[in-house]
């Protein structure tokens, strides 16, 4: 019964995922694009940087990686978190 | 459907092997790949929503020549999700050794202290 | 220096927890007392930050306003003449700030009862590196303006929540929840993401307001609309995707479930973020307000069945908490169902969803932290063998009936509130709602008083307990007292700060796009 | 198990960590003018120390490497990153405000492909070494714990 449910919801899950990916607008032809163009155009200018995406990354969008970097902080301070040293009483 | 979008349908079946693994398999660490699988896929599809076709790579230092570039901001959400799903994946793991240390088992239908 | 703090507080909000993160475990080198003056110093100064924007938004009576970053200026969305933001954009409106002030308060509860709580504990610097983390994650996702930094922000509350669910290493069960909410969280995150993904596809943009005005509300709209319910729903913890809710609030260290509460009601934020202002008019609003009602009726319902059965008190409340967003989500699907027409009634049952929202916070707070401290004491979690505390913790127990009374809304605690404006207007929809719901919250009252009885009262316990010390007792008194004075001044507050924060969801979605796109 | 792997693993790590350490700060340091930058980098170096960390196991690394130097490292990275943030705070949060100021990584940049010269970027580059320091010891400490982790189970 709980499998049956798992797998309908699973097929349903699938046939969603397919029409989004069919629906899609054609590959290597996005349509919309003046926001990265406006990267293309304007990182040399305005990040000094050769590199769009680096100039993407930690200039137009530097916000994000900061996150980014805080979601490593915290994977990190959680492993060690798990494998710190326990006292007496919580083993 | 049209086959100029087969990229797009190939990431979406990434993410359905992946989340077949987190729902029918039984071992942990398989569930974990699983949803490593998911991101992947997810990933995948970003990239290839920046692609332009004939694009060169949206660097400047010697680029070969002047061309269209594809688009820079997929990538630069791509690594930031690659990083995500990096610390995800290691958060995963370490539990799996914990469970492994108090159950001695990695089978989810062994591990069920919390029902109800 | 107060201009620097006014200008940048919505930056500021987020970039003081992440400092006391970065920065608690090297400090905490110098110490308990260092660590614990300097946690609080940052817990301080959020709440000061929360305080200064409300004070912002709300003197001009909720209307957003920008922050762009890394701009030329950081009120400038659209620097010469460009048609899309390529920078992210915080844009807090009234909504925003009044989930600020929600999370800062149980925040400085958290990390008050943290002092005592976690004295004689191992790995404390990382424990509140872990708690500001999460802060900073709910902070994030309530203040910013662009779909890529709010799925980042979202993560980041993942991350900080399982590290803290399975902190409590030698429970076998913490660990068994830890990886189970770690694994559906990451589901979730992923699902917002490739939700995010399509619409950029579509789009190319990330910005909300932009988004919002581009939508046309086609297939992939659609598509993109229910990834993101799917996910959020399922990371604020709303029945059928409930399941890792009682094991995360049940796992986790006492003030740390106050502050998960916090975080769902992030993804809940979220969640009216992309009904009101991103879709809005876009999609079918009253099939969306439904749909919202049918899974608010389910929570309530499956919260307050499976709470008559726990035996374990942290998960008895727990299930308590799942109840609570059911009357979040119903109070908000009424006003959604009939946000074409905006009648009165839409607007008073917003009013008490979103009342009840901050209501929630502060009375499961409180109930949370009593169960800390009632575990601390007993022992055990297990209700059926506790009992007689009232004995030595007459203090704890007036405070846990008083969250109880507050929880199953009954008056004059600030529960019946906002509990009553979702009555009355979801009554105007249809009365079989508001049924429902009145009957449940009297089902919710008999399972707390019946956990309140089998924990204090009965003979005294044979072993002496541990008292509940003064340094716990503060913040749980504090949450007491707003329990208290939002219930007695309703009126007051509904006026000064749900208002604005229903207004700008309600009414504020053109003016949050004119913000960012000019125009109006 | 306990003392590492065999001696071809260990031979071959002794010739290629010298390389994956190198490539790792080209790739940082370079970041904002090739492929790669702070997060690829880091993520190179942090390959280095598991190498390391595999072929000779965690006795053999002893003294070189330990989890609180590298955590607090890691948090210096975070902080510094964050502080390059702060930096800008005149202008906005992350305001980049070295570029094109002719100081510190300040040069102009021609527009269109160029030889790529390593003083531009304002603190694009600098933000690169905060992140890239901050992933090599934060993926060098998960890898460290969980290895030690991993020991105390079969100890038991």
């Amino acid at each position: 019964m709980k499998r049956a449910l798992v797998l309908v919801s699973f097929l349903f899950v699938g046939a969603f995922l397919l029409v989004a990916a069919a629906s899609l607008r054609p590959f290597g032809e996005p349509a919309l694009t003046a926001m990265d163009d406006h990267f293309l155009a304007n990182a040399q200018r305005e990040a000094a940087a050769n590199n769009v995406v680096t100039a993407v990354v930690f200039d137009y969008r530097g916000f994000d990686t900061l996150g980014e970097a805080t979601v490593l902080f915290a994977a990190v301070v959680g492993v060690l978190a798990l494998f710190r040293r326990l006292q007496e009483d919580e083993r | 459907m049209n086959l100029g979008n087969m990229p797009f349908v190939a990431a979406a079946l990434l993410i359905l092997l992946g989340i077949y693994a987190v729902l029918f398999k039984r071992n942990l660490i398989k569930i974990v790949l699983g949803i490593s699988l998911v991101e992947t896929g997810v990933n995948l599809l970003l990239v290839t929503l920046g692609y332009r076709t004939d694009g060169i790579a949206p660097i400047f230092t010697l680029a070969p020549r002047a061309g269209p570039m594809v688009l820079p901001t997929p990538q630069a959400l791509t690594l930031t999700s690659i990083v995500i799903g990096l610390a995800t994946t290691a958060l995963l793991l370490s539990f799996v050794v914990w469970i492994h240390r108090h159950y001695g088992t990695l089978d989810v239908r062994k591990i069920k202290e919390l029902r109800g | 220096m107060t201009a620097l703090m006014t200008q940048h507080a919505p930056v500021l909000l987020i970039a003081i927890p992440l400092l006391g993160a970065f920065a608690v475990p090297i400090l905490g080198k110098l110490g308990r007392g260092a660590r614990d003056a300097f946690s609080g110093l940052i817990a301080l100064l959020t709440a000061a930050l929360a305080g200064v924007l409300a004070a912002n938004v709300f003197g001009q009576t909720g209307a957003a306003s920008l922050y762009v970053l890394g701009g030329q200026g950081f009120q400038l969305p659209l620097p010469s003449g460009m048609s899309v933001p390529v920078r992210i954009v915080l844009q807090p409106d009234g909504m925003s700030a009044f989930m600020t002030l929600i999370t800062a308060l149980i925040l400085l509860a958290a990390v008050l009862f943290s002092f005592s709580y976690w004295r004689d504990r191992s790995g404390g610097t990382l424990y509140y590196s872990l708690l500001f983390l999460l802060v900073a994650g709910v902070f994030g996702m309530e203040l910013t303006g662009d779909l890529f930094n709010f799925f980042v922000f979202l993560e980041v509350t993942s991350i900080a929540a399982c590290g803290l669910i399975g902190f409590r290493v030698w429970r076998k069960t913490s660990q068994e929840a830890g990886f189970k909410v770690m694994a559906l969280y990451t589901l979730s995150g992923l699902f917002v993401l490739l939700a995010i993904g399509l619409l950029y596809g579509q789009y190319g943009g990330l910005n909300v307001a932009y988004v919002a005005n581009a939508l046309s509300g086609g297939t992939l709209d659609l598509i993109a609309l229910g990834l993101l319910l799917a996910g959020l729903a399922l990371k604020a913890g709303a029945v059928p995707l409930h399941m890792w809710a009682p094991d995360a609030y049940g796992e986790a260290p006492a003030p740390v479930s106050a502050v998960l509460v916090a975080n769902s009601q992030a993804s809940l934020y979220g969640l009216f973020r992309v009904l009101f202002t991103l879709y809005g008019p876009a999609i079918r609003t009253e099939t969306a307000g439904w749909l919202l009602i049918t899974l608010a009726l389910l929570t309530i319902f499956v919260g307050v069945t499976m709470a008559l059965i726990q035996k374990d008190i942290k998960r008895l409340i727990a299930y308590g908490a799942v109840s609570q967003i059911g009357y979040m989500l119903l109070g908000v699907g009424v006003g959604l169902a009939v946000s074409v027409a905006k009648p009165d009634y839409g607007f008073v049952a917003m009013q008490g969803g979103i009342f009840h929202m901050l209501n929630d916070a502060a009375c499961i707070g409180l109930l949370f932290l009593c169960s800390g401290a009632v575990i601390r004491a007993a022992g055990t979690s297990d209700l059926d063998r506790m009992g007689g505390l009232a004995h030595s913790m007459k203090w704890t127990g007036a405070l846990f009936l008083i969250g109880s009374f507050a929880l199953a809304g009954v008056p004059p605690f600030n529960g019946f509130a906002s509990k009553f404006l979702i009555y009355e207007a979801s009554f105007r929809l249809s009365p079989f709602l508001a049924v429902v719901a009145i009957l449940s919250s009297i089902l919710l009252l008999a399972v707390f008083v019946k956990a309140f009885q089998a924990a204090f009262l009965g003979a005294k316990p044979s072993v002496p307990v541990r008292r509940t010390s003064a340094g716990m007792m503060i913040p749980m008194v504090a949450l007491a007292l707003v329990v208290v004075v939002f219930g007695l001044f309703p009126g007051f507050f509904l006026d000064r700060i749900v208002t604005p924060a229903v207004n700008a969801l309600w009414y504020g979605r053109d003016a949050y796009i004119g913000l960012v796109l000019g125009g109006g | 198990m306990k003392s590492g792997m065999s001696i071809i693993v260990r031979t071959v790590t002794r010739l290629v960590y010298g390389l994956a350490l190198v490539y790792g700060f080209y790739v940082i340091m370079h970041g904002h003018l090739t492929p790669g930058g702070g997060f690829q980098g880091g993520a190179v170096v942090a390959s280095a120390f598991a190498l390391l960390l595999v072929a000779f196991g965690s006795a053999g690394i002893k003294g070189l490497l330990n989890a609180h130097l590298l955590q607090t490292l890691e948090e210096l990275g975070a902080l510094a990153f964050l502080g390059l943030g702060f930096a800008g705070i005149g202008t906005a949060f992350f305001y980049n405000l070295l570029a094109n100021t002719g100081s510190c990584f300040g040069a102009t940049v021609a527009l269109g492909p160029n030889v790529g010269p390593l003083d531009t970027g304002g603190i694009l580059p600098l933000m690169n070494w905060a992140v890239g320091l901050k992933v090599m010891t934060g993926i060098a400490a998960v890898v460290l714990a969980m290895l030690i982790g991993a020991r105390q189970e079969e100890a038991e």
